[in-house]
């Protein structure tokens, strides 16, 4: 047995051990944090602009000794007069990001992790010769896959796809935007972008927008919504869950998911019948609205009768599962007000439908609400080149090429071009760029754009980070982050007017990066030939210095400022007086410099040849009637025993760019649903309690395509037949902050890969929640 | 700072300086506010000239006027637009400030009952404010498209000239002037093309349309509507030194002289000129087939003006009429007299004493002056006007400019 | 309660006889000792591991989070503070109301309180986020705050509590000193030179006379301020004002049963079933059940109130813990701490040794419970719902409290080897003058007795009915 | 005397936390990871609390930006027993000394509006991020308590901007970092003690609250809530 010496001596070493254990692995890591404190620091502000959305904003950097340590608003800015959203604001994150890619690398099959560094020279060159034979190959053997970015570099790489004969150049869209631009083209005639003239509204009917968490353009619709709210403007959001938006609504009106166009029409027939159509209008500026009589003397059904006939308020309430008297309630409210709004999805795949755009523009038409202060009007353009326009259009007697002539392009979708390449439809293509865009994350059909991407020979990613995409691909260019070059961008603000936002680099380089613009413009150099001819700039610079040259010539518009002198620039315009703070190219260069870039403030309503250039410029309301269904059946009920139905959003805070992931932004994903860093099931506590789940429980959300794991979060503001879910998370490939965290909703949906993604199924997907251990 | 704003400010305070020991030697009986009027008197009329409308926009946000007044639909609803030309008929700036003296009890009321407080005003300020006022009354308010429909119709402009329609016709199409956003290049167009105008329309029997003040707005807004944006051409706002070169070098004044008393050319100066700019325009085309009669008859160089030159020729003589525009000093004194404003100032012996005595203008006066004066000392005065039972000066057609001119007479004189 | 002249006081040199039993443990041990200590040893080492990870990790290693900022080192802080409220307060009445039976138990008791008390000031200590500033609170203490009221009150009360266990421990020293040949320098130097003689022992009744006094208001504002710590807030169910006495007589409450389990140990371990008798589980059971009464009187009136009075953010914590996430703790401590106590001790058929130490493990874990139902609610479910909180304790944190534990029981056994656990000269003292206090009583009820004796017949007559001499 | 304060227009604010993220931007506020936030463990400055009212379909909510309240009479400072959270009483704002706090968190009980945040581990900063350092705010260590502190760090800079120049603060020369980004100047801050300034204009306003307002706390942080009015 133990004696007494023994134990002492056991004693003796146990305490030594407890006693110096610490002493000797105790990192004060209060130290390492003291010593990065600099005392008196250099200060220094610079300006860049934001590129994590299309709203891009203008920046102000905060530098200490040469590092930027905080961003904020630039105040010139016109997009966001000195504001930012959850995204700027954690934009450094994205610079520091300790998971960047230190320079370019390429995929080698006995490297360590499959990729091995590879300089920029050796990189270009590589792609340089690849394309080259690939363009003596044929044409359509080049694509072009990009993200939303509105600066230069997109442009350029679609000019290289388009000099090297093909027109694969894919934009990779939300389903919202799409549909607005599908809208666009069918009604209008034109290509452009919508803007919602929100503030000026004094009614704002929201069917399922997503306006205040989902809406990928941040800052002008809820710059607007802020006004139009303080200015005592009424909201209404209609949506299966109330979300943010919804809470800031006077009323909610809970709906069946994917019905949103059901409702608009629903609403557009009480109008109708309670007397609120605006006639002058809708028989000066829209066709197809009412019956008419061909030259055959054969009778065709306008909208109106077709409206009339099929949305009676009965079916409607029907379909979406809101009560008869609220739509007529809501469709009154609607038309009595002075300048009313309708706003449908902005984002979020979940009924982003092409019908349902076209609805809602359709409703908004009823009333008259095109075009005017508080409607929804068409995005001004400006005066700079088109550089990936299909055939140039010839300069005019100033040498500037005018903007608004652009003709209408077939847009191409990933899903389309994912089909292509798997079904080896037409000639192969060989080299694809993805720039600014995460294909293999984003699209509804993620893995086969991941099966298409393996069998293109080449694929070349421009991004500064890991993605799924990213993986995908061969050769990896890392472009330069905003902050750290010369940079720009070509926005609208909230009310159509253009904005070309220009920055000098604002922070030091952190990785061997290159700028993608100049290293497009090596690359066509290098291929030479006809395409070299069709890039003419030396550098991105010179490019910028030609930019420069185009808005001076243009003679409209002027440099940021102030806001009241920009109110002063605007009274000035509306008379046709104008007198720009600058008086020579060399002037507005260093202006555009200095303030963050130029922008045309006027904006006129009631151009109708600009908004519907075709014919007779009228808006062709009789599209609508093509994504409709043939008729109207209820909508699929969910319910907690037969399968509730699947509601999928976004949240602006999660974006599925590149890098777009940041821990800030991870951290607060959504106010409501408490999901950081997770994937929530959101569910109206009495579906919850029927199907026996708790709060923060672990939950599995199975449909026939597919199941994830989300954390249940109840809510009473959700409709019990529906259990929401949200993009955003799922990533397989990232950095620390983003790989792994999260899961991907996209992939319980049904019919993925069909509609060339932007028409999604709009028969809902039932899905079955349950709660595992 | 720059050396040049230095020396202004060096300049300035010795100036101020001196007026006030000027001031106070003088009258060892001067009352404060006396001093005080002497000194905005002189502030007044330095800054007159140099106000900038700009300037006046910002003055005219910060100080908070917008909550109430809008300028074209901008800005607050419960005080009038000031945008509006037929709400407010004022041409001149003496004019200008005898609607402001007459609407300012109203004002204050307004003001009070919304909690409002008056911030004070500078004259250099009141000038800016002015030369606002003063651009506002020139650019116009906006057109009105449907009326611009009318209005081509009604001339039987359509006759000739079609908007966005393809087809041959005799004029152009207007749409390709939809870009010429100001009615100034819209005249001056039609100025340069009004012999072959002429000659077109005579032969087809149609009378020379006469266009109203507002017509030509309306008219380039409708063309306006029926183009694509994106192509604006804009003037830069006229500037008045520019204008009076013009006019003088280019021989306008040759013509249009003060005392040729003559028929054919008017004296800009005397006749009534339309408010607005566009106004200015219309009358310009509706006179050119009589101008160009009258330069044939006297074969007087034509003169083919850029719309540029144009533009601050009107700026001139708008500016012209708006800043010079003399009283007539002896209707000012019998506006002193009636308006009772003797009962409590004095013009050297006579006079009350219940208000500052007006010696202390020194001929300074001006409509800024008097603006800014009633800014400064109103709410006091309208106090003491009420104890004393004197009634709030209304201020009709020319009577503030005949006051202004009846107290520069009469102060000028001793000093 | 005797100080008079007349009264026969043990000297050390008297010899022990029997008593002998009382001074065997501190001079033989056996092997079965070193394995107890071993044990304990191992606990406290899991303990001390524990708490180096945690220093050198963070807080984050322990279930806290937000809101739930306090977790199980403010619980167990509450309830050894508790526990100690055994010894001191307890024996100080008994001694005060002269209750024979006391002799025996006071020791065993007082202990506990020295000991246990280090641990409830240790884990406040293991609650701090920096430990390495612990003595800012005396550098740059401010007194507005409750976290100070306690800090004063504990370590009066811990200094208090050492003296009162000292000075009845100073003759039975000098026995040790005296009688055995173990560890003599530190006996000699601890006896203080005690003889045993009539003036020491008058100045020693002074000085216990006089800390017995003091120490009761002093126990008393101990477990008020702790109590203090959380009624000082606005926090829903905290902010009350009958978490004073609450805590007061839940502590007592904690405090007797503890003294249960552990003199059921020592008569277990050192025989002295002799010294610690039935009957003195039976006093105590009786006490224990006077306290669970009480107990639930308070646990009524709060829980009452509160809900009668409905409002909102109280109702929310309220149905935390009645029906909601807790309601498993909280049930669980109505259990131990009311009906299982009643269901045993109020019948005096099963206020045995095992009955009484059966209902006091169940008290002890009641008791525990009952912190943790006072402190985890009502910050996981704050006023406004930014977070709602759930706690549930890392193995760091069970590590520490069986560290803790381990450290006090080790401490307590210590104690008993090197000092008597039951006072041998108070015991003598009794049988001494037993039969003195006897006639003196007896003396106490004759009516007719126109001049009773001036001490003892006036203290006897003070005496509550239950402190008679029927040992 | 100044009392800085801060109203928040729920008409104009559209829970898009930017104040959130240009808040921790500013302040050095470390980022969180999976496991903290897994643990409930991430610090933020600034929360967006939805409040719900009623039940389905009627559901009411309101989601509100809350940041310390920075009360007048802050429970906080009351039970901190070595000092290391105080209250100016020449600013009216209350701030936290690091270096002193012993990290009890018994102000992080204390407090009613559960806006104080703890550092349970050392900050998990990647070292990329280091030269991004706001060289104006510390970065706090492991074991202290944290919250906002309307942003003290740019109080000083620009009083002593202005004492340099000898001359008073400016309006609107010092203001929160969460009130210069937001988007939709839907925050609006200023000192409260001048009855003319926008902030203590607003704060009178009938739609102007405070949370827990019946507690006493006085809190400087107010809320406009949604709807018409002034």
């Amino acid at each position: 047995m133990l004696n007494r010496r023994q134990f002492l001596l056991g004693l003796g070493s146990g305490a030594m051990l407890v006693g110096f254990g610490p002493v000797v692995g105790c990192s004060r890591d209060d130290e390492r944090i003291a010593s990065t404190l600099i005392l008196e620091p250099t200060e220094a502000w610079a300006n860049s602009i934001c590129q994590l959305c299309p709203s891009a904003c203008g920046l102000r950097v905060r530098l200490a000794n040469g590092h930027p340590v905080t961003v904020t608003g630039n105040p010139l800015h016109p997009v966001n007069r000195g504001g930012l959203c959850a995204r700027g604001a954690a934009s450094l994150q994205l610079y520091y990001d300790p998971d960047r890619l230190a320079g370019p690398i390429r995929k080698v099959a006995d490297a360590v992790g499959g990729w091995a560094p590879i300089g920029w020279d050796e990189g270009i060159a590589e792609v340089a010769v690849r394309l080259k034979r690939v363009i003596a190959g044929g044409p359509g053997r080049v694509a072009v896959i990009r993200g939303d970015g509105q600066d230069i570099s997109s442009q350029l790489l679609g000019r290289l796809v388009r000099s090297a004969g093909s027109d694969w150049i894919v934009d990779s869209q939300t389903p919202a935007d799409r549909a607005a631009d599908e809208t666009l083209r069918a009604m209008h005639g034109t290509e452009g972008r919508f803007v919602y003239d929100i503030a000026n509204a004094d009614f704002l009917l929201s069917i399922d927008s997503g306006l205040l968490e989902s809406a990928s353009a941040t800052m002008t619709l809820h710059r607007g919504f802020a006004d139009m709210r303080s200015s005592g403007g009424s909201f209404v959001h209609a949506g299966p869950r109330m979300g943010v938006t919804g809470s800031k609504a006077d009323e909610w009106v809970p709906i069946r998911p994917s019905t949103v166009g059901t409702l608009a029409l629903g609403i557009a027939h009480m109008l109708i019948k309670e007397g609120y159509e605006q006639t002058t209008f809708l028989s000066a500026k829209t066709k197809g609205y009412y019956d008419w009589t061909d030259q055959l003397g054969m009778h065709h059904d306008g909208v109106r009768s077709w409206l009339l006939r099929e949305f009676s308020p009965r079916r409607v309430a029907e379909v979406t599962g809101v009560s008869l008297e609220q739509i007529i309630r809501t469709a009154r409210e609607f038309g009595a007000a002075q300048r009313p709004l309708a706003i449908g999805p902005t984002e979020g795949p979940a009924s982003a439908g092409l019908f349902d755009a076209m609805a809602v523009h359709t409703l908004n038409a009823v009333v008259g609400s095109i075009d005017v202060p508080g409607g929804v009007l068409l995005a001004g353009s400006n005066p700079l080149p088109i550089l990936d326009g299909p055939v140039e259009p010839p300069p005019d007697a100033e040498g500037t090429v005018r903007a608004d002539r652009r003709t209408l392009v077939e847009r191409r979708t990933v899903e389309e071009l994912a089909t292509w390449v798997l079904e080896g439809r037409g000639p192969t293509i060989e080299v694809l760029f993805v720039h600014d865009a995460d294909p293999v994350f984003s699209s509804t059909a993620g893995d086969k754009v991941a099966e298409a991407l393996a069998k293109i020979p080449v694929v070349v990613s421009t991004s500064p980070v890991v993605t799924d995409t990213l993986q995908a691909a061969n050769l990896v260019l890392p472009g330069s982050l905003w902050i750290e070059r010369h940079c720009d961008a070509s926005v609208a603000d909230e009310h159509g007017r253009p904005v070309v936002s220009v920055s000098a680099a604002a922070a030091p380089r952190r990785a061997d990066t290159r700028n993608i613009a100049d290293v497009v413009i090596a690359l066509a150099g290098q291929i030479g030939g006809g395409v070299a001819e069709r890039f003419g700039w030396k550098s991105y610079d010179e490019l910028v210095s030609a930019q420069s040259n185009a808005l001076y010539s243009s003679g409209v518009g002027d440099t940021f400022a102030a806001a009241e002198r920009s109110e002063w620039t605007q009274l000035l315009e509306r008379s046709g007086w104008r007198s720009p703070a600058y008086d020579s190219v060399t002037r507005l260069e260093k202006q555009l410099h200095s303030t963050g870039g130029w922008w045309d403030s006027s904006h006129a309503h009631g151009e109708w040849r600009r908004l519907a250039p075709g014919g007779d410029h009228r808006i062709d309301l009789a599209a609508v009637r093509v994504p409709a269904r043939p008729t109207l059946s209820p909508a699929t009920a969910g319910s907690h025993d037969r399968g509730l139905l699947l509601y999928v959003t976004t949240e602006q805070t999660l974006s599925v760019r590149p890098g777009g992931s940041l821990p800030y932004l991870q951290d607060i994903a959504s106010p409501l649903a408490e999901m950081g860093w997770t994937n929530t099931a959101e569910l109206n506590p009495e579906t919850a309690h029927h199907l026996d789940i708790e709060h923060g429980g672990r939950v599995l959300v199975s449909s026939e395509h597919g199941e994830v794991e989300a954390r249940a979060v109840l809510s009473p503001a959700i409709r019990p037949d529906v259990v929401a879910l949200h993009t955003g998370g799922g990533r397989v490939y990232g950095g620390r902050y983003d790989a792994g965290v999260g899961s991907k909703p996209l992939e319980l949906l049904s019919g993925r890969l069909q509609d060339s993604g932007f028409a999604l199924p709009r028969d809902p997907t039932l899905v079955r929640v349950k709660q595992t251990a | 700072m720059t050396s040049k704003k230095v020396a202004v400010m060096v300049f300035a305070m010795a100036f101020v300086a001196g007026a006030w020991t000027v001031s106070y030697a003088g009258a060892s009986q001067a009352t404060e506010s006396e001093k005080e009027l002497a000194l905005t008197a002189e502030d007044a009329k330095r800054t007159t000239l140099t106000g900038e409308a700009e300037r006046g926009w910002s003055l005219f946000r910060d100080k908070g006027c917008v909550s109430c007044h809008a300028v074209w639909g901008q800005g607050g609803v419960s005080g009038p637009d000031l945008g509006r030309t037929r709400t407010l008929k004022h041409t001149t700036a003496g004019q200008l400030a005898g609607v402001m003296w007459n609407h300012v009890p109203r004002m204050w009321e307004r003001m009070e009952e919304g909690g409002m407080e008056l911030t004070p005003i500078s004259p250099e300020e009141m000038s800016h404010l002015f030369a606002l006022l003063l651009f506002i009354r020139y650019a116009d308010e906006p057109g009105d498209a449907d009326s611009g429909k009318k209005v081509l119709n009604e001339h039987q402009c359509t006759q000739c000239h079609s908007v966005d329609e393809p087809g041959e016709t005799v004029g152009p199409d207007l749409v390709e002037w939809a870009r010429y956003v100001n009615p100034v290049v819209w005249a001056q167009k039609m100025w340069t093309h009004a012999d072959a105008m002429k000659a077109a329309m005579d032969e087809a029997g149609i009378a020379w349309p006469e266009f109203r003040d507002s017509d030509l707005n309306d008219v380039v807004a409708y063309v306006r509507s029926r183009a694509a944006s994106g192509e604006k051409e804009y003037l830069e706002p006229g500037s008045i030194s520019r204008g009076k070169q013009v006019f003088e070098v280019r021989g306008c004044a040759s013509c249009h002289t003060a005392d040729d008393g003559e028929e054919g050319a008017p004296d800009l100066e005397r006749i009534e000129l339309p408010d607005t700019l566009s106004g200015i325009a219309a009358r310009l085309w509706n006179h050119a087939p009589r101008m160009l009669e009258e330069i044939r008859r006297t074969g007087a160089p034509a003169q083919e003006l850029q719309a540029q030159e144009m533009a601050d020729v009107i700026t001139f003589l708008i500016a012209r009429r708006y800043f010079f525009a003399e009283g007539d000093a002896e209707a000012g004194g019998k506006v002193f007299l009636e308006k009772q404003c003797v009962r409590c100032h004095a013009i050297g012996e006579s006079g009350g004493d219940v208000g500052p005595g007006f010696d202390a203008i020194a001929g300074n006066a001006s409509p800024v002056l008097m603006a800014h004066a009633m800014w400064r000392f109103g709410q006091e005065m309208l106090g003491e006007m009420a104890k004393v039972g004197v009634p709030w000066p209304r201020f009709e057609g020319n009577e503030m400019a005949d006051l202004i001119a009846f107290l520069n007479r009469e102060t000028r004189g001793e000093k | 309660m005797s100080h008079s002249h007349n009264r026969r006081m043990p000297k050390p040199t008297d010899p022990l006889g029997p008593d002998w039993a009382l001074v065997r443990p501190t001079v033989e041990s056996d092997s079965r000792f070193w394995i107890v200590v071993a044990c304990l040893l191992a606990g406290v080492s899991l303990g001390v591991s524990a708490y180096v990870y945690q220093v050198r990790t963070g807080l984050g290693v322990t279930g806290m989070n937000r809101p739930v900022y306090w977790g199980m080192y403010i619980i167990n802080f509450v309830f050894f503070i508790g526990i100690s409220h055994a010894g001191t307060l307890i024996s100080a009445i008994l001694r005060l109301a002269g209750a024979e039976w006391r002799r025996a138990i006071t020791r065993s008791a007082e202990v506990i309180t020295v000991m246990v008390i280090v641990f409830g000031v240790g884990n406040v200590i293991f609650d701090l986020g920096r430990p390495d500033r612990l003595l800012y609170v005396l550098k740059h203490g401010r007194l507005q705050s409750p976290l100070l009221w306690d800090v004063c009150s504990i370590s009066v009360y811990l200094c208090c509590s050492t003296i009162y266990l000292y000075l009845p421990l100073i003759p039975d020293i000098a026995i040790l000193r005296d009688q055995t040949n173990k560890r003599k320098w530190l006996y000699r130097m601890l006896a203080l030179g005690w003889q045993g003689t009539e003036r020491q022992y008058e100045r020693l009744e002074k000085a216990m006379g006089f800390m017995m006094v003091l120490v009761i208001p002093v126990a008393v504002s101990v477990h008020t301020v702790v109590s203090f710590v959380f009624a000082m807030t606005v926090q829903p169910m905290w902010h009350a004002a009958i978490f004073g006495p609450y805590f007061v007589v839940g502590a007592i409450f904690s405090g007797i049963a503890a003294l249960i389990i552990a003199m059921a140990i020592i008569r277990w371990a050192y025989h002295l079933e002799g010294y610690l008798k039935n009957i003195h589980f039976d006093y105590l059971g009786q006490l224990l059940l006077v306290m669970t009464l009480l107990w639930f009187y308070f646990t009524f009136s709060e829980y009452l109130t509160t809900w009668y009075g409905g409002e909102p953010v109280q109702l929310t914590v309220w149905w935390a813990k009645i029906n909601g996430e807790y309601s498993g703790y909280f049930w669980t401590m109505v259990v131990c701490c009311f009906i299982v106590p009643m269901a045993i001790l109020s019948r005096s058929k099963t206020r045995t040794v095992a009955g009484t130490v059966v209902v006091s493990i169940f008290i002890t874990i009641g008791m525990w419970l009952e912190r943790f139902i006072i402190v985890i609610p009502t910050i996981a479910n704050p006023r406004l719902p930014i977070d709602r909180g759930l706690y549930h304790p890392t193995w760091v944190e069970w590590s520490m409290l069986v560290g803790c534990f381990s450290f006090f029981i080790l401490l307590y056994v210590l104690f008993t080897r090197f000092f008597p656990i039951v006072s041998i000269w108070e015991i003598q003292e009794g049988r001494m003058n037993a039969k003195q206090d006897m006639l003196d009583r007896i003396d106490a009820y004759k009516v007719e007795s126109p001049e009773p004796e001036a001490d003892s017949g006036a203290l006897a007559a003070a005496l509550p009915a239950g402190g008679g001499g029927r040992q | 005397m100044a009392r800085w304060g801060m109203v928040i227009d729920l008409n104009r604010c559209t829970a898009c936390q930017g104040c959130v993220t240009a808040c921790h931007e500013e302040n050095n506020v470390p980022p969180s990871n999976p496991k903290l936030g897994a643990q409930s463990r991430s610090i933020r400055w600034i929360n967006m609390m939805p409040v719900y009212e009623d039940e389905y379909p009627h559901t009411k909510m309101s989601v509100l930006p809350v940041m310390c309240q920075q009360c007048e009479h802050p429970p906080c400072i009351k039970v901190c027993p070595v000092g290391a959270t105080f209250f100016s009483e020449s600013e009216g704002i209350v701030g936290q000394v690091y270096s002193r706090c012993i990290g009890c968190r018994y102000c992080t009980n204390a407090c009613p509006y559960t806006v104080r945040q703890f550092n349970w581990f050392p900050p998990d900063v990647p070292e990329t991020y280091e030269q991004g350092i706001n060289p104006d705010v510390s970065v706090r260590y492991k074991g202290v308590v944290e919250k906002c502190t309307f942003c003290n760090h740019r109080l000083m800079k620009a009083r002593d901007a202005a004492a340099f120049e000898g001359r008073d603060l400016r309006p609107g020369e010092y203001v929160p970092a969460c009130v210069e980004t937001c988007p939709t100047d839907a925050m609006v801050f200023g000192d409260l003690a001048d009855p003319d300034s926008e902030v203590s204009k607003l704060s009178r306003s009938s739609r102007a609250s405070r949370l827990l307002e019946d507690l006493g706390t006085e809190p400087k942080v107010y809320y406009l809530r949604v709807g018409s009015g002034k």
